[in-house]
């Protein structure tokens, strides 16, 4: 079979956000992901739930299935458990996989069943117009919430870690270079992976990362974490965290200056809960994690249910019918 | 029949009972209502029953009587006490009496609780000495009088099943007891205790059936079935038929649970079954895999129907074949959990957002559980639509004799999925017959596309707002539904002819209604039965079939849903008869109504002729 | 009407247009079903008025057309315009241009988008000069050029809001820019990209409205209303009306969202809104409002209205007042969110598990979803009972020139709160007209009691498994629905005379068949409209007034909702007109079908006396 | 107001569970907790789903709503968005809680409401029978799982720290002396608290807490923990866990021991996540651990909404009618 280019994984629909979304480099990122494997469309299915994000299923040459709103993860469970051969990848926004969809995201995590999760957060619902969302910061101004919003947002990577996901990992809709290989790595998981990425609704939320986003500050405010490797950032690279063992707080300091040494900086440990939860909770002024932040292996639930409940049929029924008891009156 | 070894008091015990009914003063045997009651469905033979069991234990095997009841209060109690009970019949043992030294004693090598012995029984196993004396504890009593008070408890746990009151017993044990508080206290708490149990733990309660009537069996291998059973059987049964693999996704609920817990121990047969979270996941699971090239199917009762409704109409919109089994069960919301009714008929064929049309099946009979599982699946395949299945609590548990079915009589199912020799792409293109479109799966090269929830163009399945696309649509999933008529059997009549009064039921009221219209009949009265499997769509030939009647009466448990449908669809007027006490009919309460309608059937000819 | 300033280039825009279409070999102008459509509801206005817009633009307000639109590109633009334009008028603005700079430039102290200038228009706000140079990127032009594809890109976003092909414009551009591929290919997909746009952020498409025939204005202060806004007052009014605060929960969703943005701005008047999680909060958090004393109300549309028909019966077992908003969106499942349909009936009256009756209404246009809103708390009040409200995209969206009520004409609306006097326990003592319960709530001490979603007892509220007391139970449900009736005004003809063809109708259809109705009775037909608010139960009166008529029409945008209702209640025939293609029905269909049935007047009266 | 007695919280309806089920120690428990505080019963709501342990409404002297299954949150949230006043309570189940209304926990733990929820976690569905549940360990015989269940069990306190809860506590159904003073913290907390209490369902999962329940072995395997206190247990509380600062692990030390002071344990700090990460994640032969394992303050949902939102009436509605340009047709 010849060499699929990423092109040959979009497909003829008119692809329908507006411009500028940050949906597009996501999207393009999925293609190149799949061609980076070499995909089989015919054995790649795309579940998604309602969104402006789950509309990305009719751009990608694969099997599809744009279902309802919250319901993509049970969905895809259903598929991979039907048939564990599929390659299953499930599109999800804040709104769709958090707000509605938060249980069977929930349940999907704790089973680890053998799902590509990508929730696009833009912190806002965009599809239905701009309303504030479950990861919309307080104070978030919107239709729904002229005064200001008042709800405290759900960090999605904490959520995930709290359901005990095998796979967490956040990216930004703007990183070409980073996400097609980190999507890659998400589908090689034998797991549930979970993977947040920042997405620009340059609509209804505009800029709400421009923080971390911009190209200028980007190095400063962007951590990428490797296992076994020291968290450092910065435009040099100088910049790095250090665990306080008393307060089991990470602390930014420069290496070099006064007496700190790379071997202070923490190193990341992707199996290590403590340290996804560290990352995980880091706020300005200190940088943003990026990257896989928590990976460890454990039974996937597809492959224990394959296993254990076959639905190849291995007796008759008719076998059945006459067990137990029989009543011959003839 | 209690049962158990001396060291229990049962002896004791049944002289107590004896001895205070003998008195005549047993309330019990003096409830003003029993008389009346005799012939009930609502096992209400038990408090008579239970008496004759004390009263040395003839059996009660007729059909149309509380099926017998043992309570086994070790093993020994039970493998003697076997032979003697009625196929189908409800065993509450006292789970931990079954120790490997007990079993010895009682000559078994292997336990009769899950070596398979109990098979065709409903097993009930309770921790009933360890509860009982929970249940007593405050009291202070010695161990042995606390165990005692198990019998007492077992009375409560059998009250509620059979759905009596506790009163007649409560004076019982005062009476009794009047000398010895303690010991009084003590049974009123077990009894009460017992009665808790049933209710906490949603025990169903224990119906008595009325099978077909008792004609001598015709010739044939008998076992016995209950409607959970039929129906676990029936759809393995399809999934063999139609050569396609089940995948059974729910969450439990009262009363829908044992058709999960039947198809668990089933899984060899072609079907898987997925516990999920909640029933939007279970029916969202089930569509996932029915998208995915597996049947899906999923079941639930009552408040998880609704729930449900949703998902429903996206495999509407996708056209994918899957089965929803309703057990119903009285409502509003949590309602009665246990307790019987057929209220979800509008649900079934109304209760979705925007046109959205499935077809509705309903089963009448444990044994027609199996048929009608099947039907539900064939429709479904044959299709390429959801469909649901209507039963409930009182059919799910009810059990009966049952003639084994061969699976080589049943025609195989059809469906849709693309063989090597369909040509690439076109998952929409139509069969001239349902116009149902192939079942295209991942997995095959040939028909990669994408499908969903909004509308899609009829012919390529993409986006689409076009008005014209629209209503093209919205014919189409008319029509697919209304060609299922095209391949249902003529409504036929059960019983009896045409003129004068027809009986139009469905569901579980098959066999009372079909016992009071056979004893009208037989009272010389112009009255027909007709019990309708179908009922959405409904027979093309029903119109013309109640043409030829004055009248129509519509007996339902509910407060006149299939009524509504009849007048809508037929637009001719029924008389209803309506019952929703979370009790099935009795005999009498039907054969009244009909008798109120009906005329000597010589009349009715002429009657007939009128129109 | 496109307005900026000319370094915008409309005035050179505006001139290509009209050379296009000029040359008469615009396609645009010779869309073959343009002529028929012409007084099409469906905005189809819009392509001609486009161009009258470009052609010097002289405005249209005679109601019955499509609304005024502005596109601002600035603030000068803005305010120079809007004295032009009619109440109610669409305006969408380049939001980005107004800066503090440019509002100084056009004179103005504060940004009218903010500063509530705008209060009776509908604003779109949106970043058209950067979503149109995101567009056009890919084709390097330079920053003018790109600007200039602003006014294709509006367009766009104009097609989608008035539902009009793009394939016209889209040859326009291929004539206009034939020479100069670059420019040519970005106007395209400056156009696709405003169209996609709409889309998307499922923008609601602005339908031409048919209000009440242009009568001269009765002397009175008029101001413009949408459904939505419509809605909002009549709830806030209505609390007012009872003294009774509200607390709204919903979820976002579309069409039925713009009652929630307008609630969340009228915070102020006795209402607080709360956004949940899904629709399934949002309906429990209404409902645990009302058992804390506040009145629940709940609004969504198609997929959400599924997802809340389990809690309606946690509301109609505990019989709490509830008020649910559905605004119907074209179906199945997501179906197409943006456009109308009056599909949800059948869900509204049988879409719940088990007899679970609630009262419906329907309003018929912007104004009277004010006066629906108070009669849905009326109901939710007097009943103690969830109240389903039904209204539709199109109502929401449409709006029309509105007399300003006066709250002093409304009745007071009476509910169940305890008094001061009202002796304590007692919460299940019922009002003997409604067989209302008490409405007592957390805080008083007087009232402390458990309520649940089980049975409970007719009198204690305890739970109860009793057969007898379930049958009241259900009894009670069904009685307190129908005593609705004894409360609902007689159902009055709106016009036309009795005898010859009843044209019955509900919703949002009411201008469309009004304005039929009028004409076929100017041309000498027997024809007289009853339009229906109250749909569950039906006026005391309907039957009798129906057989009034030799036959009755019922149009209706879905499959035959009403008609099987009049089936089934009134056991008359109906004849159906049915339209489920996402559009409003024209005046034109109605009239046709009603030609087709009607007899000239004359005839029509013996017709009327033959029966 | 005279004194009331704990007996004066139980109702006159007779109790519907089996005898010897954890439940009633628990209903006792919230008896005593509530006379503790004096609570008013006019102004205390209880509020349930559907389970067994959704049945204690009935049976406390207080209002109650005994609602659907898995909605208690939402409906609980509308209570008390609706009267702040009013001291609310949830009552769910590991099936009501974290099965079905796992959404619904999850919203009101991040939004905060000032909510005392109370999840009995038996490890299995109750009232219906005996299934397995989200919180059923792997490999659980029951009706639906006769071969044993597959699913990885979801941790009620690690999924409500995702979820961003302000308190979350752990008890046991028969610790008498120590569950109703935790109720009375919990409902003093400002904010949703969330208590896990660990209950036996003699019927249907009979001990599958003996390990850390049983009263021979206890001091062993139970593990009190206090705000500022070292990780201390063991019968003579000689034994402690210790951080190891590397591998960010606890470890069992003894006291006395090869060198090991009590300076050495772990001081519980109940506002650090990242402990109570720690003492959610102990498993045997750690010991689990019982108390309030997280607390901090952070602003309430109910009472930003009663602030900024008061339903109370403050314009006219005919004023709001003839807001915007009126056309006077007089
Ligand atoms: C059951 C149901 N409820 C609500 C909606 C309306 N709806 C569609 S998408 C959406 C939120 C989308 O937000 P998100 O998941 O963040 O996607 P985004 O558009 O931001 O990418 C909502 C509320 C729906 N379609 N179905
Ligand atoms: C919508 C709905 N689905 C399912 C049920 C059936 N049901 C009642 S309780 C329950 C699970 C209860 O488990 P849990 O919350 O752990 O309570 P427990 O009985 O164990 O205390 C289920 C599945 C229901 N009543 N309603
Ligand atoms: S609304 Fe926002 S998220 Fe949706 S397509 Fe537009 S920019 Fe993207
Ligand atoms: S079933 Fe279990 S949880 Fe329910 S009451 Fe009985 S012992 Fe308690
Ligand atoms: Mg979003
Ligand atoms: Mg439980």
């Amino acid at each position: 079979m010849s060499e699929r280019a990423f092109k040959d994984y979009a497909t003829d629909q008119e692809v329908r956000w507006c411009p500028g979304c940050g949906d597009y480099s996501i999207l393009k990122a999925v293609h190149r992901a799949l061609a980076e494997v070499q995909a089989d469309p015919a054995k790649t299915v795309f579940v998604s739930g309602i969104g402006c994000s789950s509309r990305l299923p009719y751009y990608v040459e694969t099997y599809g299935f744009h279902t309802i709103h919250g319901r993509a993860p049970a969905i895809a469970t259903g598929v991979k458990l039907a048939n564990p051969e599929l390659d299953v990848w499930v599109i999800t926004g804040d709104g769709d996989g958090l707000s509605i969809g938060g249980n069977h995201l929930l349940h999907a995590l704790r089973r680890n069943v053998n799902l590509n999760i990508l929730l696009f957060n833009n912190e806002i619902y965009g599809l239905t117009k701009g309303q504030y969302s479950p990861t919309s910061r307080v104070g978030t101004a919107s239709p729904s919430s002229p005064g200001g919003s008042l709800d405290r947002p759900v960090s999605p990577g904490r959520f995930a870690l709290g359901a005990g996901a095998t796979f967490i990992a956040r990216a930004i809709d703007i990183d070409q270079k980073g996400l097609p290989g980190l999507l890659a790595e998400a589908r090689a998981h034998e797991g549930a992976a979970f993977v947040e990425i920042l997405q620009n609704c340059i609509v209804y939320n505009a800029d709400v990362f421009e923080d971390v986003a911009n190209k200028k500050t980007a190095a400063e405010r962007q951590l990428h974490v490797r296992h076994g490797q020291p968290l450092v950032y910065g435009a040099q690279r100088e910049k790095g965290l250090r665990l306080d063992p008393r307060t089991l707080t990470l602390e930014a300091v420069t290496v070099g200056e006064n007496g700190v040494g790379e071997a202070d900086l923490l190193v990341h440990d992707e199996t290590n809960p403590l340290i996804a939860q560290l990352l995980l909770g880091l706020e300005a002024p200190l940088p943003t994690a990026f990257g896989v932040i928590h990976r460890r292996r454990a039974p996937t639930f597809d492959s224990a249910f394959a296993e254990r409940k076959p639905t190849r049929r291995r007796v008759r029924v008719q076998q059945l019918l006459r067990r137990g008891t029989v009543l011959d009156r003839r | 029949r209690f049962a158990g070894d001396s060291g229990d008091g049962i002896q004791l015990q049944g002289q107590q009972f004896t001895a205070a009914s003998a008195l005549g003063g047993s309330d019990l045997a003096t409830l003003p209502d029993f008389p009346a009651e005799i012939r009930a469905p609502a096992g209400t033979r038990f408090g008579v029953s239970a008496f004759q069991i004390q009263f040395g234990g003839e059996r009660i095997t007729s059909p149309g009587d509380a099926p017998d009841v043992l309570i086994a209060f070790n093993p020994a109690a039970l493998v003697v006490n076997l032979p003697h009970l009625a196929p189908g019949a409800l065993i509450v043992v006292d789970a931990p009496a079954f120790t490997e030294q007990r079993l010895k004693r009682a000559e078994l090598d292997s336990n009769p609780l899950t070596d398979g012995t109990l098979k065709d029984f409903r097993v009930v196993p309770v921790d009933i000495s360890h509860l009982t004396q929970e249940a007593v504890k405050p009291f202070g009593l010695g161990t042995k009088d606390s165990l005692r008070c198990k019998n007492f408890w077992a009375l409560g746990l059998m009250l509620w099943m059979f759905d009596q009151p506790r009163d007649a017993a409560i004076r019982l044990i005062e009476e009794r007891f009047a000398k010895d508080p303690a010991l009084r206290a003590a049974n009123l708490a077990a009894l009460n205790a017992g009665h808790a149990f049933g209710e906490t733990a949603e025990l169903s309660h224990v119906l008595t059936q009325h099978p077909t009537p008792a004609a001598p069996l015709a010739a044939a291998e008998y076992r016995t079935v209950t409607g959970a059973e039929g129906l676990a059987l029936g759809l393995v049964a399809a999934g063999e038929l139609a050569d396609v693999e089940l995948l059974f996704c729910s969450y439990p609920i009262t009363p829908a649970s044992s058709l999960l817990h039947h198809l668990a121990g089933l899984e060899e047969a072609g079907i898987a079954t997925f516990q999920a979270e909640d029933e939007i996941a279970a029916i969202c699971a089930a569509l996932g895999a029915s998208y995915a090239g597996k049947l899906g199917v999923t079941s639930s009762s009552g408040p998880g129907m609704a729930l449900k409704t949703e998902a429903m109409g996206l495999a509407v919109a996708t056209e994918l074949p899957l089965v929803i089994v309703n057990s119903q069960r009285a409502g509003p919301s949590t309602g009665m959990p246990t307790k019987t009714e057929q209220s979800d008929l509008y649900q079934a064929v109304y209760g979705r957002n925007a046109d959205t049309p499935l077809p509705v099946l309903a089963a009448r009979s444990p044994g027609d559980c199996f048929e009608t599982a099947i039907e539900a699946v064939r429709i479904a395949l044959r299709h390429m639509t959801p469909v649901i299945l209507l039963t409930d609590g009182y059919l799910a548990n009810a059990s009966e004799l049952w003639p084994i079915p061969e699976l080589a009589d049943f025609a195989p199912i059809a469906h849709h999925k693309p063989t090597p020799q369909t040509p690439a792409g076109g998952v929409f293109r139509r069969d001239p017959a349902t116009r149902a479109r192939l079942w295209a799966a991942p997995g095959d090269a040939r028909f990669v596309h994408r499908i969903g929830g909004l509308e899609k163009h009829i012919d390529t399945g993409n986006i689409s707002y076009d008005p014209a696309n629209h209503q093209a649509m919205t014919d189409l999933r008319q029509e697919k539904v209304a060609r299922v008529a095209d391949f249902l059997p003529e409504q036929k009549l059960e019983q009896g002819l045409p003129g004068g009064l027809a009986v139009v039921a469905w569901g579980s009221t098959y066999g009372t209604v079909h016992q009071a219209v056979r004893e009208a009949i037989r009272a010389g009265l112009a009255v027909a039965q007709i019990h309708l499997r179908y009922l959405n769509p409904l027979p093309k030939n029903l119109g013309a079939l109640l043409a030829q009647f004055d009248a129509v009466l519509v007996p339902e448990l509910n407060t006149g849903q299939l009524a509504t449908l009849l007048r809508d669809r037929l637009l001719i007027p029924v008389e209803p008869l309506n019952k929703v006490s979370g009790q099935p009919f009795t005999v009498a309460e039907v054969a009244e109504a009909i008798r109120a309608l009906a005329r000597p059937r010589i009349q009715a000819r002429a009657g007939g002729g009128e129109r």
